[in-house]
């Protein structure tokens, strides 16, 4: 329960710094926060009370976490980290290029 | 170059790299008995390659030539989709070395078995590694005003 | 004009917000149980389908890795696929002349 | 095996940490600041990764948002400028 409405509250507030934030850097922050939100909601939804983790070396019986949600979540991992790198690249050219990150101000420059 | 920080952090970096290299492949090569795989144990190891980057000096990244890193992601591609169509008689995925007991076909939670997936996973280790390298290493070099 | 988008803004939130409000609640997928029990759970054929027989078909004691390599491959390729072209978009932008 | 109520605090106070951290990183006028405090959420989340029985995602997460995260927004923030507006 705590955890759904902290997932809840993180992607929130990373919708709300993307929206509200001028800096571009900042942006990016509010979108790498957003994604820590869905993963940790889809983490949340994969759990069982009790559980144990999904591994056979050294299993005792007993029920287990599901763990499709856990493999889809590894997989995001890596993909957010992939757009966090072409993202800042993305910023440093814009830098280069017009000298400010503000976003009004870049809108400003150039129709 | 000027060095970036004294010789105390160097040879501090240099000694805790060791360790961070072969925890790194214990997971890679583990990742089908413990937890692991062959992300984290890529993301593991392109995290020790950046700690020697930031102690030696962003200038240290030239030392290692681009186009290896290039040719190690696409030979790791390359051996992840072979790996992946060798079982093409009876659908791309199929794990034909652990059901024909080809190789890497022991008992399960034996460390030769599980049929393709621990070379899979060096493959997509390897992958990983070279291309989250090569792109904190352009993104350290180039770029920037013009320094 | 500014004040316009400000309250654009807040109205795109409280709907996102709504939604969400809206998903968890419905008793159909019972989001709000946490740690879900057996009979309710709209997905736990797959699950136990997953935890029964994944070892059988792939050979390996860790299942996460089972599913990310054997079960569910060509998600792993479209990862692959994101991976290899990120960083090539990265390398292209950052290069000397790459813009300009 | 901790009990259920240890483990309930643990995860209360975790997960308070959580939303704190990032709500400190998003306010902060300061962009090296709102870094190193992502650094500090990311491990916060890998622990309640942990908690919640995914060792997997937890090394992920550890070692994406320790490591190749914060030293990719130090390189960005290096190369623009450090203070926003």
């Amino acid at each position: 329960m705590m955890v759904y409405l902290t997932a809840f509250a993180l992607i929130m507030l990373g919708i709300a710094g993307m929206l509200f934030r001028r800096n571009l850097l900042k942006i990016i922050m509010a979108l790498s926060v957003a994604d820590s939100g869905a993963y940790l909601l889809l983490i949340a939804i994969g759990y069982r009370s009790g559980g144990t983790a999904p591994i056979l070396t050294g299993y005792e019986g007993g029920p287990m976490v599901d763990p499709l949600p856990q493999a889809l979540v590894l997989t995001a991992i890596v993909i957010g980290v992939c757009v966090l790198i072409m993202a800042v690249s993305l910023v440093v050219n814009v830098y280069r290029h017009y000298g400010t990150l503000d976003v009004s101000e870049l809108r400003r420059l150039r129709g | 170059m000027t060095r970036t920080f004294s010789r105390i952090v160097e040879t501090v970096a240099d000694f805790f790299l060791i360790f961070i290299i072969v925890f790194g492949i214990y997971i890679i090569t583990h990742g089908h008995l413990t937890p692991g795989g062959g992300f984290q144990g890529g993301v593991v190891l392109a995290a020790g390659i950046l700690l020697l980057l930031v102690a030696h000096g962003f200038s240290f990244a030239r030392k290692i030539p681009e186009e290896l890193l290039s040719d190690l992601e696409a030979i790791g591609g390359i051996a992840f989709i072979l790996l992946a169509s060798l079982g093409f008689g009876q659908s791309f995925f199929y794990n034909i070395l652990w059901h024909e007991k080809l190789a890497f076909a022991e008992q399960v939670g034996r460390f030769f078995s599980g049929g393709a997936i621990p070379l899979m996973n060096l493959s997509v280790g390897l992958k990983v590694v070279a291309g989250i390298t090569s792109g904190m290493f352009a993104l350290s070099l180039f770029g920037g005003e013009e320094s | 004009m500014n004040t316009i988008r400000s309250i654009l803004a807040v109205s795109a939130l409280l709907v996102i917000l709504f939604t969400f409000i809206l998903i968890s609640f419905n008793p159909g997928y019972g989001l709000f149980s946490f740690g879900h029990p057996e009979e309710k759970s709209w997905r736990i054929a797959l699950y136990k389908y997953y935890i029964e027989n994944g070892a059988n078909l792939s050979g390996g004691a860790n299942i996460v890795t089972d599913i990310v390599f054997d079960l569910r491959g060509y998600d792993t390729l479209g990862e692959a696929t994101v991976l290899f072209t990120a960083i090539a978009g990265a390398l292209a932008l950052l290069r000397r002349g790459g813009a300009k | 095996m901790i009990s259920v109520a240890a483990q309930m605090v643990i995860q209360g106070i975790v997960l308070a940490g959580i939303f704190l951290t990032a709500l400190y990183a998003l306010l902060q006028k300061d962009l090296l600041a709102s870094a190193l405090m992502l650094a500090a959420m990311s491990l916060l989340m890998s622990l309640e990764f942990y908690l919640l029985q995914a060792p997997d995602v937890a090394i992920a997460e550890a070692a994406v948002g320790a490591g190749v995260s914060t030293l990719v927004l130090v390189l960005g923030i290096r190369k623009t400028g450090r203070w926003e507006e």
